[in-house]
C-alpha cells in the first residue's frame, strides 16, 4: 500500500484506515462494543440469579455455605494479580520493552492457569459432596469416620447449584479462551512485533482479560459470601 | 459505444478483480461478502418457503390428512427457525447493509474486514448445523423454544438446533459490531452524522439491537441446552424453576429482533422514497431519530408477549403502555414517507411499486400491533392466527417487501446489470396481492379464535384457510418470478449505467459495479443527503 | 503517528492493585458481619467500586475517547433495563392476590 | 354463526360485547389511517408522476407543525387503547368473590376438570348460565393455555404454579375449548367443549354425574392419608401450624417476610415445604413434590379453603 501513497504507512496499517491512530481507536472501540455483548451475555445469568434469589432466599443462603470461601477468595486474589501483570504487559508494549512484555505475559498465563487448577479442585469437591444438580443431586458430607452424612438443603438449592456451575463454568471457559489468547500474544511479543507504534493486539487482549476479572469480582461475593453468618 | 465503455469499466469492478473461487471464499471485500450472504440467505429463504408451502397445504382441510401431526409441527418449527435466524435477521443488514454502508459513508471497507468474513463463515456453520438438524428429522419446539417443552418433552435434536442458532447469533453480533465501529470511525471527510443517508442511520440502530440483544438469547438458549444435556435445571418447575423466566429472557432478545428485521427495511424505504421522488426526505431529523427511538423503546416492551403467561398484571401494564409508545415513531416514519412524495417527481419504475406495496402492508402490520398491545384485547388474540398475520405483515409484508425494493433499486449497482422492468412491476403486484390474500384472512381467523400451530382445526375455520392457502400460491409465484428474472439479469441483463435512477448518494457516484476499493478517489462530502436541487437539471441519469 | 495515548505509570497500577486487594479483604470481612437488609448492597457496593477501578485504570478508560465511555456506560445501563423490567414482573406478582395474574 | 364467511366468534359471556366493541374501536382507528395514508400515497404517486427523466421534486425539507401533529395524535389514540385495554384486562383478572370454583388440570393432551361437588369430566366443561365461574388451572407437564374464544378468555397453564380465570356465560350452547400454547404432537387435539346450561339443567347434570365426594371431601381424605393431620392439628398443639382459616390470611415467615396465603403459597408449602417457613416452627415437613398429583393438590387446596374458623368468616385479605 505504501508505494503509491504520498505519506509513509506503517507496515501494520490496513489499507482502509487513514492512519494508525484511527486504526487503534477503531480496534479499542470494537473491543469495548464486543465487551458490551459479553456484559449482556452474563447479564442473562445474573438476571436468573436475581430472580431465584428473590424466590428462594433461604436456599441461597444455605447453599452458599457449601461453597469454599478460601478457594473463591484465593482465586479472587489470583485474578487481581493477573490483572496487574496484564496491565504491566500492555505498558511494556507501549514503552517498547520486549522483556517486560514476555515476563508479564508469562506471569499472566501462570496466574490464569492457577485459577483453573483451583477451580478444578473446587468442582471435584462439589462432585464428591453430591452437589451437582440432576438425578444424582444428593448433598452430603464425608465425615471423619468415613461415613456419609446427608446435608439438608431447602428447595431451590438445586437451582443455586445449577447457576453456580453455569456461571463459574462459563467464566472458566472465558479464562481458557483468555489463556489461549495470551499464548498467541506471547508468541507475537517474543518475535518483537509490538512497540510504541503498534500494540493493538496486546491492548485489546488486555481489555478482554480485565473483563473476565471483573465478572469474577461480582461472582465471588454473589455466590460465595451470602448469608452473612459464616466465620473463617 | 456506451456499451463497450461500460464493459471496459466492469473489468475493474470488485466482481472481476481476481477471478476464482478461492478469491471469493477468502475475500475481505465487504461487497463480495455481501454477495456471498445474498446467495446463502436466498437458499435458506427458499427452504423456509418450502416449509411454508407444506404448512398451507395441510391447512387446506380441517382434518389432518396430508402430513402427520409430528411432521407438521416440525415443518412450522423449521419454517420459523430458518426464516427468523437464517433469513430475516441477516437479510438486509448482511447483504444490502454490508454492501452499501461503507460506500454510503465513503470508505473503502468496514472497519474489520476479516471479522466480516468470519461473520459469514459463522453464519454458514450455523446454517449447516441447521441443515444437519433438518436431515436428522428437524425439531418440533417452534422457533420460540419454550421450556419446559423444549427441555424435557421434546425428543428431537433441540440441543443441536440451539448450537446452530447460537453460532448464527454470533455471526449477527459480529456484523452489528462491525457496523457500529465503521459508522463511528470510518466516515469520509465531511460526512457528518446529519449528512448520513437514512439507510445508514437505520443500520446503525439495528446494529445496536444486535449487539445488545443477541447475547441474551444466546445465554438463554444455552441454559435450555444445559438443562437438556447436563441436567443443570434453571427453568425446571420440578425443582422450583420458573418457565416464565425463560420467556422474559427469550423475548428480551426476540422482541427487539423484530426491529432487527424491520428497521433496515425502514431504512431502505427512506432511501427509495427520496430517490424515486427525487426529493429531500421530509423531516430528515425525525426519521433518523425515530429509528433510534424504535431501537431503544424496542428493548422496553418485551413483556407484551407475556400478558396471559401468568406475568404480573402490573408488569403487563408497564409493558403495554411502553408498547403503545412504539407506535408513535413508526407512525412518524410512515407520515414522513408519504409527505416526501408530496410535490415530488415520482418515478413509475419498479422500485416505486415495491415501496408503495411496502407502505400498504407495513401500515396494516404496524396498526394491528395496537390490538395486541391493548392488554384486554390481547386476551382474545394471544397465540391465535391474528398474531401470525400481524407478524407476517411486519416481517414479510414489511421487511421482505423492503428487501425486494432495495434489491431492485441497488441491483444495477451490485451486479452492473439491469433486469426486466415489466416483469419486476408484475412481480411487485403479484406479491402484494398474493400476500394480502394469504395473511388478511388470518386476522379474521384469529379473532374467531383459531390458535396458531394447529395441525387440524374445526370446520367453520376452513373457508378462510382455503383463501389463505390460495393466496400463498400466488405469493410463491411472485417470489419465484423475481428469482427467475434476477437470475436471467445476472447472466444476460443489459449493462447498468453508474446511476440508472438519477439518484443522489455516494453509491451512485462510483461505477456499476464499484471497483474493489469502492471509489477511484477518496470522496469528500460537501452536501447533505438527498440534496436534489429543483432549479437546474442537475440530476444526470446514467 | 503523533499523540500516543498516555501511558499509565507503574505506580498507579500498583496502587490500584493494592486497593483491589484491600477491597477483597473488606468484602470478605463485611460478609462475616450481619448488616441485615444491607448485606447485599454492601457487597455490591464493594464489587462495583472494584469493577470501576479496573475499568478506569487497568482498562485505561480514563484515557479513551468520550465515545468509549458512552459505550461502557450504556452496556451497564442496558443490563439495568433487563433487571429492572424483569423484576417489574417478579416484585409485583403477589400484589393483586389472584394466582397467575 | 352460520355464515359461510364468519367474522366473529359466538358471543357467549358477559365480557364478549365489550371485547367486540374494543375490537371494533381499534379496527375503526386502524382502517381510517390505513385508508387515508394509502389513498394519499397513491394520489401523490399519480399526481406527481415524473414528467421528464430529469425532473426533480420541490425543495421541501419538513414541517415542525406537521411532525408534532402526527406525533401527538397517534400518541393520544394509542393511550386511549392502552387505557381501555388495561381496564378490561384488570376486570378479567379479578374473579368476583361469589364465583363458584372449578379446577382444571392440563396434561399432554387433555383437560381434566373437577367441579366443586366432585364431579369430574375430561375435555368437557359444563357450566351454569349466568353464574360467575372461577377456574383454577394447573399443568402436569408443559405449558398449556386454556382458551374459550366464545367467552373471550384465555390464560396460560404453567407447570409449577396455579393460574386463574373467570367468566360469566350468557348464552346457552356448546363452544370450543382450545389449547392455545403449543404443547407437542397432539397440541391441536387438545380441544374440548364448554357446555353452557340453565342452572336447573346444570344441577341435574351434576346429580347424574359420578362423584366420589366433593373436592373438599377428597382433600380431607388425602389430608388424613398423607398424615398431614398428625402435625397440622386443628388446635395449636401440633408440630406444624394450624391450618384453620389459613387461606387468604397473612402469614408471618421465619425470615421476617409476610406473605398472603393464596393458592400458590399453599401449593409451594405442600410441594416444597422448606421454601417458606412459618415463624415459630421448625423446617421438618417433608416435601411432597413427587408424591402428589396436580389433581390431588387441587383437592387438598379445596379442603384447606373449606377450613374456616368456627365463628367469623375469613378475612378477605386477597381482595383489596
Amino acid at each position: 500500500m505504501a508505494s503509491h501513497d504520498a505519506h509513509a504507512h506503517h507496515p501494520k496499517q490496513q489499507h482502509h484506515f487513514y492512519s494508525m491512530e484511527q486504526q487503534l481507536e477503531a480496534s479499542i472501540l470494537g473491543m469495548w462494543v464486543f465487551l458490551v455483548t459479553e456484559v449482556m451475555f452474563f447479564g442473562g445469568l445474573f438476571m436468573a440469579y436475581i430472580v431465584y434469589r428473590h424466590m428462594y432466599p433461604l436456599a441461597w443462603a444455605e447453599s452458599s455455605h457449601e461453597l469454599n470461601v478460601y478457594m473463591g477468595g484465593g482465586n479472587t486474589v489470583v485474578l487481581i494479580c493477573s490483572s496487574l501483570t496484564m496491565a504491566l504487559a500492555v505498558r511494556a508494549a507501549q514503552i517498547g520493552s520486549r522483556k517486560g512484555q514476555i515476563v508479564n505475559l508469562i506471569l499472566t498465563i501462570l496466574l490464569g492457569s492457577t485459577f483453573l487448577v483451583v477451580k478444578y479442585f473446587e468442582y471435584k469437591a462439589k462432585f464428591e459432596h453430591g452437589l451437582v444438580p440432576g438425578p444424582h443431586f444428593d448433598p452430603h458430607e464425608l465425615l471423619a469416620n468415613g461415613t456419609l452424612a446427608p446435608i439438608h438443603l431447602p428447595q431451590g438449592s438445586e437451582i443455586f447449584f445449577s447457576l453456580y456451575f453455569i456461571m463459574t463454568g462459563i467464566h472458566a471457559l472465558h479464562m481458557v479462551v483468555g489463556i489461549a489468547l495470551m499464548l498467541i500474544i506471547l508468541a507475537m511479543a517474543w518475535k518483537g512485533k509490538f512497540g510504541p507504534d503498534y500494540y493493538n493486539p496486546v491492548e485489546i487482549s488486555g481489555l478482554y482479560w480485565h473483563f473476565v476479572d471483573i465478572v469474577w469480582i461480582f461472582l465471588f461475593p454473589l455466590l460465595y459470601l451470602l448469608g452473612a453468618h459464616f466465620s473463617l | 459505444m456506451v456499451m463497450s465503455e461500460t464493459i471496459k469499466e466492469a473489468r475493474h469492478s470488485y466482481l472481476d478483480a481476481p477471478y476464482g473461487l478461492k478469491s471469493w471464499l477468502l475475500t475481505r471485500d465487504h461487497k463480495r461478502i455481501a454477495m456471498l450472504y445474498l446467495i446463502s440467505i436466498t437458499i435458506f429463504f427458499m427452504l423456509g418457503g418450502l416449509f411454508a408451502a407444506g404448512i398451507r397445504l395441510e391447512l387446506l382441510t380441517p382434518k389432518g390428512d396430508i402430513w402427520s401431526a409430528d411432521l407438521y409441527n416440525k415443518m412450522f418449527s423449521m419454517h420459523g427457525v430458518i426464516m427468523v435466524f437464517f433469513f430475516l435477521v441477516p437479510s438486509i443488514p448482511a447483504t444490502l447493509g454490508n454492501f452499501f454502508v461503507p460506500i454510503m459513508i465513503g470508505t473503502k471497507d468496514l472497519a474489520f474486514p476479516r471479522i466480516n468474513l468470519l461473520s459469514w463463515y459463522l453464519y454458514v456453520i450455523g446454517g449447516v448445523i441447521a441443515l444437519i438438524v433438518l436431515a436428522m428429522g428437524g425439531i418440533d419446539t417452534g422457533w420460540t423454544f419454550y421450556t419446559p417443552y423444549s427441555s424435557f418433552a421434546s425428543n428431537t435434536n433441540v440441543t443441536l438446533a440451539i448450537v446452530g442458532v447460537f453460532v448464527a447469533g454470533f455471526s449477527s453480533i459480529l456484523t452489528g459490531f462491525n457496523f457500529i465501529v465503521t459508522v463511528h470511525r470510518m466516515r469520509a471527510p465531511g460526512m457528518t452524522w446529519f449528512r448520513l443517508p437514512l439507510f445508514v442511520w437505520a443500520q446503525y440502530a439495528t446494529s445496536l439491537v444486535m449487539i445488545l440483544g443477541t447475547p441474551v438469547v444466546a445465554i438463554t438458549l444455552t441454559l435450555v441446552a444445559a438443562e437438556r444435556t447436563l441436567h443443570l435445571g434453571i427453568f425446571d418447575p420440578k425443582i422450583g424453576g420458573d418457565p416464565v423466566l425463560f420467556q422474559h429472557l427469550f423475548w428480551f432478545y426476540s422482541h427487539p429482533a423484530v426491529y432487527i428485521m424491520i428497521l433496515p427495511g425502514m431504512g431502505v424505504i427512506s432511501e427509495l422514497v427520496a430517490a424515486m421522488s427525487r426529493k429531500q426526505i421530509f423531516g430528515y431529523g425525525f426519521v433518523a431519530a425515530s429509528s433510534l427511538a424504535i431501537a431503544i423503546l424496542g428493548f422496553l416492551v418485551w413483556g407484551h408477549h407475556l400478558f396471559v403467561s401468568s406475568q404480573s398484571i402490573y408488569a403487563g401494564m408497564v409493558f403495554s403502555i411502553i408498547t403503545m409508545l412504539v407506535a408513535v415513531p413508526s407512525a412518524v416514519k410512515t407520515f414522513n414517507w408519504a409527505a416526501t412524495m408530496y410535490k415530488g417527481a415520482v418515478s413509475w419504475e419498479s422500485p416505486t411499486f415495491w415501496v408503495v406495496g411496502f407502505m400498504g402492508l407495513f401500515l396494516i402490520g404496524g396498526l394491528t400491533g395496537l390490538y395486541l398491545a391493548a392488554m384486554g384485547m390481547d386476551i382474545a388474540l394471544h397465540d391465535t392466527y391474528f398474531v401470525v398475520a400481524h407478524f407476517h405483515y411486519i416481517m414479510v409484508g414489511g421487511a421482505i417487501m423492503a428487501f425486494m425494493g432495495g434489491l431492485h433499486f441497488w441491483w444495477p449497482k451490485m451486479t452492473g446489470r439491469m433486469y426486466n422492468e415489466g416483469l419486476a412491476k408484475a412481480a411487485a403486484v403479484l406479491v402484494f396481492v398474493g400476500f394480502n390474500f394469504t395473511f388478511f384472512p388470518q386476522f379474521i381467523l384469529g379473532y374467531l379464535g383459531m390458535p396458531r400451530r394447529y395441525y387440524a382445526y374445526p370446520d367453520e375455520f376452513q373457508v378462510w384457510n382455503v383463501l389463505s392457502s390460495a393466496g400463498a400460491s400466488v405469493l410463491g409465484i411472485g417470489y419465484m418470478l423475481v428469482f427467475t428474472y434476477m437470475m436471467y439479469s445476472l447472466f444476460r441483463g443489459e449493462p447498468a449505467p453508474a446511476n440508472p435512477w438519477g439518484a443522489k448518494g455516494l453509491e451512485w457516484t462510483t461505477s456499476s459495479p464499484p471497483p474493489t476499493f469502492n471509489f477511484d478517489e477518496d470522496p469528500i462530502v460537501t452536501e447533505p443527503a438527498y440534496d436534489y436541487k429543483p432549479a437546474g437539471s442537475e440530476v444526470i441519469v446514467g | 503517528m503523533s499523540g500516543h495515548a498516555p501511558i499509565t505509570p507503574v505506580r498507579t497500577l500498583v496502587t490500584i492493585f493494592l486497593t483491589l486487594l484491600v477491597f477483597t479483604a473488606v468484602t470478605v470481612f463485611a460478609a462475616m458481619r450481619d448488616f441485615g437488609a444491607l448485606n447485599t448492597p454492601v457487597a455490591l457496593l464493594i464489587a462495583v467500586t472494584k469493577a470501576s477501578l479496573v475499568i478506569t485504570f487497568f482498562m485505561a478508560v480514563r484515557y479513551n475517547t468520550p465515545l468509549t465511555k458512552v459505550v461502557v456506560v450504556s452496556g451497564f445501563l442496558w443490563l439495568l433495563i433487563l433487571f429492572g423490567l424483569g423484576l417489574n414482573d417478579y416484585l409485583t406478582r403477589a400484589w393483586i392476590g389472584v394466582p397467575g395474574r | 354463526m352460520s355464515s359461510s364467511f364468519p367474522l366473529f366468534p359466538p358471543s357467549a359471556s358477559s365480557v364478549a360485547t365489550e371485547m367486540d366493541l374494543l375490537y371494533l374501536f381499534i379496527t375503526g382507528v386502524c382502517a381510517f389511517f390505513t385508508v387515508v395514508v394509502t389513498l394519499v400515497v397513491v394520489y401523490f404517486t399519480i399526481k406527481y408522476k415524473r414528467r421528464s427523466p430529469n425532473d426533480v421534486g420541490a425543495d421541501i425539507h419538513g414541517s415542525l407543525v406537521l411532525e408534532l401533529t402526527w406525533t401527538i395524535i397517534p400518541l393520544i389514540l394509542s393511550l386511549i387503547m392502552f387505557g381501555w385495554g388495561a381496564s378490561l384486562f384488570y376486570r378479567l383478572s379479578r374473579p368476583p368473590s361469589d364465583a363458584m370454583e372449578i379446577t382444571v388440570v392440563g396434561k399432554q393432551w387433555m383437560w381434566k376438570v373437577q367441579h366443586p361437588e366432585g364431579v369430574r369430566e375430561i375435555n368437557e366443561l359444563h357450566v351454569p348460565l349466568g353464574h360467575n365461574v372461577r377456574l383454577t388451572l394447573g399443568s402436569e407437564d408443559v405449558i398449556h393455555d386454556f382458551a374459550i374464544p366464545a367467552f373471550r378468555v384465555k390464560i396460560d397453564v404453567v407447570p409449577g404454579k396455579f393460574t386463574t380465570m373467570w367468566f360469566n356465560a350468557t348464552q346457552i350452547g356448546t363452544y370450543h375449548i382450545f389449547c392455545a400454547q403449543y404443547c407437542g404432537t397432539k397440541h391441536s387435539g387438545m380441544i374440548g367443549q364448554v357446555i353452557v346450561m340453565t342452572p336447573q339443567d346444570y344441577e341435574a347434570w351434576l346429580a347424574g354425574g359420578r362423584s366420589t365426594g366433593s373436592a373438599a371431601q377428597n382433600g380431607e381424605r388425602l389430608f388424613a392419608d398423607l398424615s398431614c393431620i398428625t402435625c397440622h392439628k386443628a388446635d395449636a398443639t401440633g408440630r406444624g401450624p394450624s391450618l384453620i382459616g389459613l387461606y387468604g390470611s397473612t402469614v408471618q415467615l421465619a425470615d421476617g417476610r409476610k406473605v398472603v396465603a393464596d393458592d400458590n403459597y399453599l401449593r409451594e408449602s405442600i410441594m416444597n415445604s422448606q421454601a417458606k417457613i412459618v415463624q415459630g416452627f421448625q423446617p421438618i415437613m417433608p416435601a411432597f413434590q413427587t408424591q402428589i398429583s396436580e389433581e390431588n393438590l387441587l383437592q387438598l387446596l379445596a379442603y384447606l379453603k373449606s377450613l374456616k374458623p368456627a365463628t367469623a368468616a375469613p378475612a378477605p385479605a386477597h381482595e383489596k
